[in-house]
């Protein structure tokens, strides 16, 4: 197969020659990755940096002059989408979906690296349109991240013209980005494995990315639709979502829109959405788990089926975000059902999580420790999910700070722990040094007890009914002025959580220097991307000869094997054979 | 236990095969990068087409003012004949010719004629280029005739809006295929990929024919209903 | 080993927290009190799996802790214990499920025998429509909508006439009468929602939605708009009195039905000029206003807000405050214009008046003022022209010593707390977004360019 | 490349045979407008047709049916998702319509 044999031969890449092309200009998807997480990063803190002005808002209403509603609601809009689309998705599928899957299924690059190349490019454009935002007149868009027109493209909404736009154009240019990356890591995974590979040995961070991305070539044309339409409505004064309305005062000229529409077509794409941003983070926890319990992920196969089921059942349950949206009240019955039977695959994924651990040699390495933050924060938040899910729940509960904790605690923590886990696992093999475990132990702490601090609180400012996107929430007759005393503590946390990150950030910095070298394969992990040459791996990764695959990524404490570990590219003794089914079952 | 390389054995039939298929080992498709990528592509972007029609349907059942009868708006007066929806007829036709030549580039492409290839591509290509001609004439028409995207003298708003855009953005796609055909048909003159193989041409036939798989529902769906 | 410490004080501190907290739900007023049950349902078992899934989790942890002369257990799957457990997940979510289901069939079928009211909503109030005498409310488009025609009522359906239009914030409800509210919005996305009833439900502008409930307690409770509707919100407020019926009846003998609206005739500016002589002692012969009085300028004032303003002041709304001195003195005069006739008159007659320029007496930086401005501006107009759709009075030209001072009043709740006072109450939330004297000298300094 | 990849080699007839009834499905769809036929028996030709030749250019001039049924079941199975979408639509819209009729002057 000739496709193939230019992934053996390593002198088929295009090698970098200048600095320019090594770093600038590159096709290593290495290099690529890195630049993705850089990039997401930094918006990432452009967002937490929103979330704490917000929040200082809330705890301590009409002390600050630098907050007014306006700009608290861009802040707001800013706010999540940076962090739902310009930072998880980026960081977690062009930044470890570029690195880790040529590594993991022992491909010496993408299968189309220039796209990659210029995927990497598009999306640092649209983050600068989307950056951009701030500086137009009127400022950015504050018509939070649903974008729901009418309100976003009219007066009354800051941001409701340049804004907007430059919202909806930000986006367009992110799906062409994400497009152009997404048929590259389907391909690799599908088309371009090392011998011996077969999907059922992939490890499961592969499945999970692999699944997100085909979500997210699936559902991303919803949205590039939806804001091609609000755009004409917008520019062109079509009526796509738009009925006539009287705004201000004045009757526009608008008529017949359906601004329903916009919500089943955005949602479409915000659901499956949501586990795009979640799948990645199921599978590299679960490497994580195994790797530092030193034990093979328990029942591997309905892991893979369970991100499998949980990726096309998403498809399924959009509607869920709008029991109160004035939709045809008997969808109420069909979502209601679909949106509670995800929690059985999910459910399988946290019981198999914990029973990795069980009957494990956990070494409570710093991963380690986030990982099981995340089984504990992902399972509160999918709970509290259930709440919502169940449509008689969700009339109370709907556009309550209930939510906001539910999506938080399921999206602003979890997948954040699992983030935070995988960059310092493959921390030592990005870089080749190892980051400093104290630091690290102490940053995982102030996140993981002051996240909930944060959060757990905040579900019963929704029992009370206290409403999100609201400046100040004044005074009513049901919401106790104790309220406000719980506002203020969820401030303080969410502050020091937030300089706590910068422990983080010191410690990735400062290691790169003086951290001591990590060695080749520092946790004695089995998938292939620990078992190159080199480490950093090089350009085209494997030296002469791409690996071979012999087993399944999960051989930890193999009876009868010398090591508690047996490397993916390791021949099968005869001890073995005789052993029987080594999953081999997997394959 | 060592899986050996099945990339040659794709033989298996139905469901076996299909299982078969998706545990081999290295490639889970007998196809081409290009060819898959092409494929996973067009899914996409049927998504998007999909939604775009999603979204006209959505609009038009929900409209209380009365939607324009199509066959009449795009009805031409030819030698004195009132001749409903022939234009568009005459586009259809032009972009299923297009489809055929395409299929034929195709098929002497991977019987290694170069020039039948070249030559058949070409024509494509032209047929592209004439049916986004009509297209153009098509659009111009109705904007003497006071349809605009944001209203027209006949009906609902939308009617204007979802023509144009879904229409546009049809259309945009056949341009793109125009050039991109171009382009490797000139390669394909020129002996580019001998060595290669001519994969290529296939995949460039795949994008072609969806343009026109997508045009056979625009045609049901928006003009005839 | 701290973690496992940790995990299982976080399991205990979650559940004491549940249990301590004094946040919870505001008692239920309607009949959706089977929705609270559904919620306890969910809530046990979550909790249960919540208590076991991590309490399991922190055992394993301790239990299999590292430990060099041991190794993990070795093994790939076990199909019977994920079949049992796959199964009891089924089990839990039906559980939860089925309930859910069966009150989201009532929800849906609303009972033949509900009065239909209409609750409309526009940026940033409410106001509500009952059909009268006949039972049936009129049909309305937003084409119709207008000054004189803020509902939108239709000239072509007879059955509007006798439509009762409630254009105040509050709605009064008869209790245990189940009720169908149709929601409309004349503008964007709202959402209709009284947490003591539970149910809520979007307002979509373009169509006409519902959720109804059957009152059962007798009270007065907080209406919030719970969808993002732009800057103001958040100040979006209304209230629900849910009545005995005689009180009710008493309440819909006051309200005006659509014919008594139109039938009221014009102010008469020559009339009112009389009238208007008590006025001009402190306001100036021109309404221009008179800082020596404290009072403020009239002329730029629209007639709508005046007439507000004097019936606020007529009923101890506003000027009631002690610590308002000079509402106060408003007050009884306000008292002088017998009735409304007389307040068409005079306010008709100031509209007459031509504003004159006032002078700056306060210093700020006007470009920092500009930007507190762009919230004020969504109501009051880019050039502070004031805004009838929005209830915003014109603030340009208008005296900045006197814009302070009421700032200031609406900052500390000496103006615009009375629940009679919708628009008042949200300059309050407005106000306080001004937290400084430096922010307010920056915005009148802003304004005084305008 | 093996053989299947290389191949997409078929008769060169039998695209011929599409071709044309490519052409007639075509005309026959235009005459179900041009001869004004309404109703029901207008949708399910057109529909019909409509599916017919969609199901001929994916199958014959895009070589799915020679292809394996993996590729086949990749391509046609995430379709569901846009089955669901489309019904729930004509549902919302025929809702809105209905909502529109009920209290709305038109
Ligand atoms: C990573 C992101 C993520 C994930 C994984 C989820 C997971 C889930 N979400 Fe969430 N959700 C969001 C992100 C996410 N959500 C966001 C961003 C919003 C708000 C958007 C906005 O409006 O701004 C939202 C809003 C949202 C709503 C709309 C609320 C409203 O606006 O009114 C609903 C309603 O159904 C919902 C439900 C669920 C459910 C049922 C799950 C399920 O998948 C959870 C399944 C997991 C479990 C159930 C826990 C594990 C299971 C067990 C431990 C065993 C359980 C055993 C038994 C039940 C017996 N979510
Ligand atoms: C992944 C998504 C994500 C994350 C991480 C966060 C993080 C936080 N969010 Fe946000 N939030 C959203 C997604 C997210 N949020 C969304 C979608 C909305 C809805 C917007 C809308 O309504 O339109 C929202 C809205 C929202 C509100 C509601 C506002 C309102 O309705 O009025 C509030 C209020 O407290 C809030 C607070 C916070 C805080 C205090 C943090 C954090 O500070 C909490 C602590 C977490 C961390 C400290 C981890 C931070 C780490 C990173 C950000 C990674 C990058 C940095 C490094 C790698 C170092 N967020
Ligand atoms: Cu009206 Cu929010
Ligand atoms: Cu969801």
């Amino acid at each position: 197969m000739q496709h193939v044999a230019i992934a053996d031969q390593p002198d088929h890449l295009h090698d970098p020659q200048t600095f320019i092309t090594k770093y600038v200009y590159s096709q290593d998807h290495k290099v690529i990755a890195i630049q993705y997480g850089v990039t997401a990063i930094f918006v990432g803190l452009v967002a937490l940096c929103l979330s704490a002005v917000m929040r200082l808002q809330l705890g301590f209403p009409n002390t600050f002059d630098f907050i007014d509603p306006s700009n608290y609601l861009q802040f707001v809009t800013m706010h999540g989408m940076i962090m739902v689309i310009y930072l998880l998705t980026a960081l977690l599928l062009g930044g470890f979906g570029n690195y880790l899957i040529p590594l993991m299924v022992g491909a010496r690059d993408m299968v189309f690296p220039f796209m990659n190349m210029l995927s990497y490019w598009a999306y640092l454009l649209s983050v600068i349109v989307l950056l951009a935002s701030f500086f137009v007149p009127g400022g950015p868009t504050g018509a939070g991240w649903t974008l729901y027109p009418p309100q976003a493209i009219l007066p009354g909404t800051p941001g409701y013209d340049w804004g907007i736009i430059l919202m909806l154009s930000s986006l367009a240019i992110f799906i062409i980005a994400f497009t152009m990356g997404g048929l590259n890591y389907v391909t690799t995974v599908l088309q371009a494995r090392t011998h011996g590979m077969t999907l059922m040995r992939m490890p499961l961070t592969i499945w999970g990315i692999f699944t997100a991305t085909v979500l997210g070539l699936l559902a991303f044309p919803a949205l590039l639709v939806s804001a091609i339409m609000m755009m004409l409505d917008k520019t062109l004064g079509t009526s796509f979502f738009m009925p006539a309305l009287v705004s201000m005062g004045e009757s526009l000229d608008y008529s017949g829109g359906s601004p329903v529409l916009f919500q089943h077509l955005f949602w479409f794409f915000g659901h499956p959405e949501v586990y795009i941003v979640a799948l990645p983070a199921f599978g590299m926890v679960s490497d994580v788990l195994a790797t530092h319990a030193r034990k093979n992920i328990f029942g591997y196969r309905m892991m893979v089926w369970a991100i499998v089921g949980i990726g096309g059942l998403s498809f399924f349950v959009w509607a869920h975000h709008m029991y109160v949206s004035g939709m045809d009240p008997a969808f109420g019955f069909f979502f209601a059902t679909t949106t509670l039977i995800i929690a059985v695959p999910t459910a399988i994924k946290v019981y198999n999580w914990v029973l990795t651990l069980y009957r494990g040699n956990i070494h409570l390495t710093v991963p380690m420790l986030f990982a099981i933050g995340f089984i504990f924060t992902f399972t509160h938040g999918g709970l509290t999910g259930l709440f919502l899910g169940n449509v008689v729940i969700d009339l109370p509960l709907s556009d309550t700070y209930f939510v906001v904790a539910h999506f938080h605690m399921v999206m602003g923590v979890s997948p954040i722990m699992v983030l935070f886990a995988a960059l310092y696992h493959w921390y030592p093999l990005i870089t080749g040094k190892m980051f400093n475990q104290r630091l690290g132990k102490i940053h995982f702490w102030f996140t993981f007890l002051g996240t909930y601090a944060i959060y757990l609180p905040m579900h019963y400012l929704g029992f009370l009914g206290v409403p999100r996107r609201y400046f100040a929430m004044g005074s009513t007759d049901f919401i106790p002025e104790s309220a406000q005393s719980l506002n203020a503590s969820i401030t303080i946390s969410a502050l020091i959580v937030g300089l706590s990150q910068l422990l983080f950030l010191y410690n990735m910095v400062s290691s790169l220097r003086n951290g001591k070298p990590a060695g080749l394969n520092p946790w004695g992990a089995t998938s292939l991307e620990w078992q190159t040459p080199h480490a950093p791996p090089r350009h085209g990764n494997w030296g002469p000869v791409v690996p071979t695959v012999y087993r399944w990524a999960y051989d930890y404490s193999v009876p009868g094997a010398e090591l508690d570990f047996i490397p993916q590219n390791h021949p099968v003794s005869a001890a073995e054979q005789t052993a029987g089914d080594h999953g081999e079952g997997k394959s | 236990m060592i899986q050996t390389d099945k990339s040659s054995s794709y033989t298996t039939p139905g469901i076996p095969g299909l299982v078969s298929d998706w545990s081999a080992d290295r490639q889970t498709f007998d196809v081409p990068w290009g060819k898959l990528m092409m494929w996973i592509f067009l899914l996409s972007d049927t998504f998007i087409f999909s939604i775009f029609l999603t979204g006209y349907m959505t609009v038009r059942l929900s409209a209380t003012d009365p939607w324009p009868n199509p066959s009449e708006v795009f009805a031409l007066e030819i030698a004195g004949h009132h001749l409903p929806l022939i234009l568009i007829a005459i586009m259809t036709f032009a972009l299923i010719t297009s489809s055929g030549t395409m299929a034929m580039a195709v098929n002497f492409a991977y019987r290694g004629d170069r020039r039948k290839t070249a030559w058949l591509m070409a024509a494509t290509a032209l047929l592209g280029a004439s049916f986004v001609g009509m297209q153009a004439f098509e659009w111009s028409k109705l904007i003497a005739e006071g349809v605009r995207p944001w209203g027209n003298p006949m009906g609902a708003a939308q009617f204007g809006s979802t023509f144009f855009m879904i229409t546009g953005f049809h259309g945009l796609h056949v341009t793109a295929g125009v050039i991109y055909l171009s382009i490797v048909a000139r390669k394909v003159a020129r002996g580019h990929y001998e060595q290669k193989g001519y994969a290529i041409v296939e995949i460039a036939g795949l994008y072609w024919h969806f343009v026109d798989l997508v045009w056979v529902f625009i045609f049901a769906f928006f003009y005839l209903w | 080993m701290k973690i496992v410490v940790v995990l299982i004080l976080l399991v205990i501190g979650t559940l004491a927290f549940h249990w301590w907290s004094p946040w919870w739900m505001t008692p239920v007023a309607s009949n959706w009190d089977n929705i609270d049950t559904t919620i306890s349902i969910t809530l046990y078992i979550t909790a249960v799996v919540f208590v076991a899934v991590n309490l399991f989790l922190a055992w394993a942890i301790f239990r299999y802790r590292f430990d060099p002369s041991r190794r993990a257990h070795y093994e790939p799957e076990n199909k019977k214990l994920e079949i049992w457990l796959t199964v009891i997940t089924t089990v839990g979510v039906a559980a939860m499920l089925a309930p859910g289901l069966v009150v989201w069939a009532d929800f849906v079928n609303v009972p033949e025998n509900a009065d239909e009211v209409e609750v409309v909503g526009a940026q940033w109030q409410w106001s509500f429509r009952l059909p009268g005498t006949d039972g049936v409310l009129g049909e309305v488009d937003s084409r119709y909508v207008d000054e004189s025609n803020p509902f939108g009522m239709s000239p072509n359906d007879p059955a509007g006439n006798d439509d009762v239009l409630i254009s105040s914030n509050e709605l009064h409800l008869p209790i245990d009468r189940p009720v169908k509210l149709l929601l409309r919005s004349k503008d964007v996305l709202h959402d209709f929602a009284v947490p003591q009833f539970r149910v809520k439900m979007d307002l979509v502008p373009g169509m006409v939605t519902y959720v109804w409930l059957t009152p059962t307690r007798t009270g007065k409770f907080d209406i919030l708009c719970m969808e993002l509707c732009g800057v103001a919100h958040y100040t979006m407020r209304g209230y629900v009195v849910v009545d005995q019926q005689q009180d009710f009846d008493s309440w819909l003998a006051q309200q005006q039905t659509w014919s008594d609206i139109r039938a009221i005739p014009p102010g008469d500016p020559i009339a009112g000029e009389a009238s208007f002589a008590t006025c001009a002692a402190c306001h100036g012969q021109q309404g221009e206003g008179n800082v020596a009085m404290n009072a403020p300028s009239l002329a730029v004032l629209p007639p709508w807000y005046i007439a507000r303003q004097i019936a606020h002041f007529k009923q101890g709304i506003r000027g009631a405050n002690e610590v308002d001195a000079f509402g106060r003195q408003m007050a009884p005069m306000a008292n002088m214009l017998p009735d409304d006739s007389a307040v068409r008159n005079v306010t008709a007659y100031i509209e007459t008046l031509q504003p004159r320029a006032t002078n700056a007496t306060i210093l700020g930086d006007a470009q920092r003022g500009a930007a507190h401005y762009i919230t004020c501006g969504s109501c009051h107009g880019a050039h502070a022209q004031g805004n009838y759709a929005l209830q915003a009075p014109r603030l340009a030209g208008q005296d900045d010593w006197y814009l302070k001072r009421q700032l200031e009043n609406f900052r500390l709740g000496i103006r615009g707390a009375s629940k009679e006072d919708p628009y008042g109450h949200q300059m309050v939330l407005m106000a306080r977004s001004l937290p400084n004297e430096q922010s307010v000298n920056d915005l009148l300094a802003y304004l005084n360019t305008l | 490349m093996s053989a299947t990849t290389a191949g997409q080699q078929h008769p060169i007839g039998i695209y011929l045979k599409v071709w044309l009834l490519l052409f007639v499905l075509s005309t026959f769809s235009y005459l179900v407008d041009f001869f004004h036929i309404e109703g029901y028996l207008r949708w399910t030709l057109i529909l019909i047709f409509m599916f017919l030749k969609a199901g001929f250019i994916v199958a014959i001039f895009m070589h799915v049916a020679w292809e394996r049924l993996a590729l086949k079941y990749v391509l046609l199975l995430p379709l569901s998702a846009i089955a669901i979408l489309i019904v729930l639509m004509a549902v919302e819209g025929d809702y809105t319509f209905l909502t529109r009729h009920l209290y709305f002057d038109r």
